[in-house]
């Protein structure tokens, strides 16, 4: 990981534009608009007319300066229905990241912890594709049991550093899956 | 060295502490501040300027002139590290390219250089960070929101803290974070130079020419009441109003100072290969 | 709804502990990761929910959006949290910062 | 309820003090960053407990909605300095 | 009874202060000085002055500790004293 430098290295892709309007269509544009505003509306709390007037300018400012970090590099038709199985992914992901949580706490508080505890690190593949469901599998790993991202490729290569061994095996498993089932349905 | 300069400090703060000595007690209901300026402030601020935050309408109205040499001394900062580091000279050193469809990358030695705005070959930093897709992607997500936090902030310094100066920094944060996480080129084609020194002189400007309309009503400079006739309110709403604009021209100077300091101080004025 | 409240507040203040005892007892960086990335996170979560749950008591519109902020402080924290643990560590690997491995105790740092 | 929010307060200062060992002694520049990354969580926390305190959350949530997004620039950007420049242990004072 | 908040915070303050003077390592000398800002939040969050508070901490969480890396960047990590 240090020493890359003359090895070929992972392809970009070429998906960044270059300058706020470069590609941007219509589309993304409202989207992130009525996103933003929405939020606008749960940060705000004001219904007036003169603060809701506010809002629409800002929102205009911010889905133009970055509304193309929002959705790039993913379909638009996609969006409801992907939002909709990430909303239904989230209550196992809480769960899992108790069961978590008390796995920790166990480790922390036991008198012998430093027999209990492994430190290493695994290597893995995963089969998923997408960029944005790579990023939702390496943050969920981090956040579940004894188990932190070290590095992931843009092909899906993990390196995953395990706390201690039975923690270490589960990977990839159920929650691959489950994300597979999120952004591939 | 060392220990002469701990005397003098410690000279100096027990000075401070025993000047502290006289002051009126913290919350002394009795101190000539509690028992004069208070009230005024408490009692008519509502009335005068319909703003429920007292803060913000000392601050950017009964206080105006401190808020614009405030600002203005942000500016100046900004400048500071403008002509203090800003170097016109390019850097002669070793250009790195990237091969985009094949990822190999080139070292072009004694200033030379590509065309920068070839699709096949991209520039990259010399001290050469991988493409980190977590990080990217977390950012590329949150920076909307902080965003458009700091319009919150800003628009909403009449009823809940915030105002200018804290919106703005927030502004600015964001596209530092974004110049972070990337790299400096690419943030500042998100917001190039000239324009981050343009909202520079923009916002001091709407400040002090908010202030400015005010005498051509007949009113003090910075006596937002003047600007009732324009916006055609009363005179009270018309300085809740005045405060909103004043607050969006500190805004847009912090932002643009920010990001301006950061750019020069990462770059050492080079505006090229940033932390 | 109080006892609700002071129960979830609890949970998160043991959870807390568990994150400030382990960023204490563990042996390298790489371990010392796992209680301040996760532990920290559920307590903030646990006592957020509380903070939000007693918000609502009173159930007049300010309320309601008062709770909704301060259950999106724990989205952003949720999003956010992992990228900064993920960071540091990366920073770490980067450091040539040997992890701590069984048999070799006390050639930690 | 008050009560409780002052002693959860109060504990969660004292577990900053622990936190901040770490930080004040850690061996590493890292595990000062570890230290000072939990620190900012719990202020988080705090900030909301005292807006509770006061009665006035309104007040406090956007202090801790602004920790909230800005806590890990400052991480973000540490952990970028060690991307960039190699070597940890630069603490030791020379001579 | 607010006063214990006081005292166990300024204690804090005090702390990570002395500690940021005292680190030999620059880079470790500014994370501990973004500790120093968080307390100093909580401390003006406590005595009621909101605004500050908030300036503490967009200030501190968001910018000045990026400065300051970005300059121990580009100079050394070493002090001479």
């Amino acid at each position: 990981m240090a020493a890359q430098g003359l090895k070929p290295s992972v392809p970009e892709k070429p998906d960044a534009p270059k300058r706020p309007g470069a590609r941007r269509s219509a589309t993304d544009f409202t989207l992130a608009f009525f996103l933003l505003f929405a939020f606008w509306v749960l940060f705000s709390g004001k219904f007036d007319p003169f603060h809701l007037s506010l809002g629409v300018v800002s929102c205009l400012i911010v889905a133009y300066i970055s509304g193309d970090l929002l959705f790039s590099g993913s379909r638009l038709s996609r969006i409801p229905g992907l939002w909709f199985r990430f909303a239904c992914y989230t209550p196992w992901l809480v769960w899992q990241v108790f069961l978590a949580n008390i796995h920790v706490l166990y480790l922390v508080f036991h008198p012998k912890m430093m027999d209990l505890i492994d430190p290493k690190i695994i290597h893995f593949r995963s089969r998923l594709k997408d960029d944005m469901a790579l990023v939702t599998f390496a943050n969920s790993i981090t956040l579940t049991p004894g188990t932190i991202t070290v590095y992931v490729s843009v092909y899906g290569d993990f390196r995953v550093h395990a706390i201690d061994a039975p923690s270490g095996e589960a990977l990839p498993g159920e929650m691959e899956e489950r994300i597979a089932r999120i952004f591939e349905p | 060295m060392k220990k002469a300069g701990l005397v003098i400090v410690l000279f100096f703060g027990g000075l401070l502490v025993y000047g502290t000595l006289d002051f009126p007690d913290w919350g002394d209901p009795t101190s000539p501040a509690s028992l004069h300026v208070s009230p005024r402030y408490i009692e008519k601020t509502l009335e005068e300027t319909t703003v429920p935050n007292m803060v913000t309408a000392i601050l950017a109205d009964y206080r105006g002139f401190d808020t614009l040499f405030e600002t203005v001394v942000i500016f100046s900062a900004g400048l500071a590290c403008f002509f203090l580091l800003r170097t016109r000279r390019k850097a002669p050193g070793t250009r790195h390219y990237r091969h985009r469809p094949t990822g190999i990358v080139l070292h072009i030695e004694k200033g030379g250089r590509l065309p920068d705005d070839s699709t096949e070959f991209e520039r990259i930093d010399s001290l050469w960070v991988p493409h980190d897709l977590i990080i990217k992607a977390t950012c590329r997500l949150i920076i909307p929101f902080i965003q458009l936090f700091a319009l919150y902030v800003i628009a909403h310094g009449h009823h809940s803290p915030g105002g200018g100066f804290q919106g703005g920094v927030i502004f600015g944060a964001a596209f530092i974070l974004y110049a972070v996480t990337h790299d400096l080129r690419e943030g500042l084609q998100r917001l190039g130079e000239r324009t981050t020194y343009a909202m520079c002189s923009i916002g001091v400007f709407i400040y002090a020419g908010v202030g400015t309309l005010c005498l051509f009503f007949r009113k003090n400079f910075l006596d937002y009441s003047a600007l009732a006739a324009v916006l055609g309110v009363d005179p009270a709403t018309a300085r809740s109003h005045g405060i909103l604009m004043v607050e969006i021209g500190v805004g847009i100077a912090v932002m643009a100072v920010m990001f301006a300091i950061y750019c020069n101080l990462s770059s050492v004025g080079k505006q090229d290969e940033g932390l | 709804m109080n006892i609700l409240v002071t129960v979830l507040l609890a949970c998160g203040l043991i959870i807390f502990t568990g994150g400030a005892v382990g960023i204490l007892r563990f042996p390298d960086f790489y371990s010392r990761l796992h209680p301040a990335g996760k532990l920290d996170t559920m307590g903030l979560f646990m006592s957020m929910l509380a903070a939000a749950l007693y918000t609502l008591e009173d159930l007049s519109l300010n309320a309601v959006l008062t709770s909704i902020k301060i259950l999106l402080i724990l989205v952003f924290v949720f999003i956010t949290s992992p990228t900064a643990t993920h960071a540091i560590m990366d920073a770490g690997v980067r450091a040539d910062l040997a992890p701590w491995t069984k048999g070799e105790r006390g050639s930690a740092q | 309820m008050d009560t409780v929010f002052f002693y959860s307060g109060i504990y969660l200062c004292l577990l900053m003090l622990l936190s901040l060992y770490r930080a004040v002694f850690g061996p590493t520049v890292l595990d000062r960053l570890i230290g000072v990354n939990a620190i900012g969580t719990k202020t988080t926390t705090l900030l909301v407990l005292i807006g509770l305190l006061y009665h006035r959350v309104d007040m406090f949530v956007d202090i801790a909605l602004a920790y909230a997004l800005l806590n890990f620039i400052a991480v973000l950007a540490a952990s970028r300095y060690f991307q960039k420049r190699k070597g940890l242990y630069d603490e030791r004072p020379r001579g | 009874m607010i006063w214990q908040f006081d005292v166990v915070i300024l204690t804090l303050v005090v702390i990570s202060a002395i500690g940021a003077v005292t680190v030999k390592d620059l880079l470790g000398a500014v994370i501990l000085f973004g500790a120093y800002s968080f307390m100093m939040c909580l401390l003006w969050a406590i005595m009621g002055a909101v605004d500050v508070a908030f300036t503490e901490a967009s200030v501190g969480a968001g910018v000045s500790t990026v400065l300051f890396v970005a300059a121990v960047f580009r100079t050394t990590r070493r002090t001479r004293d």
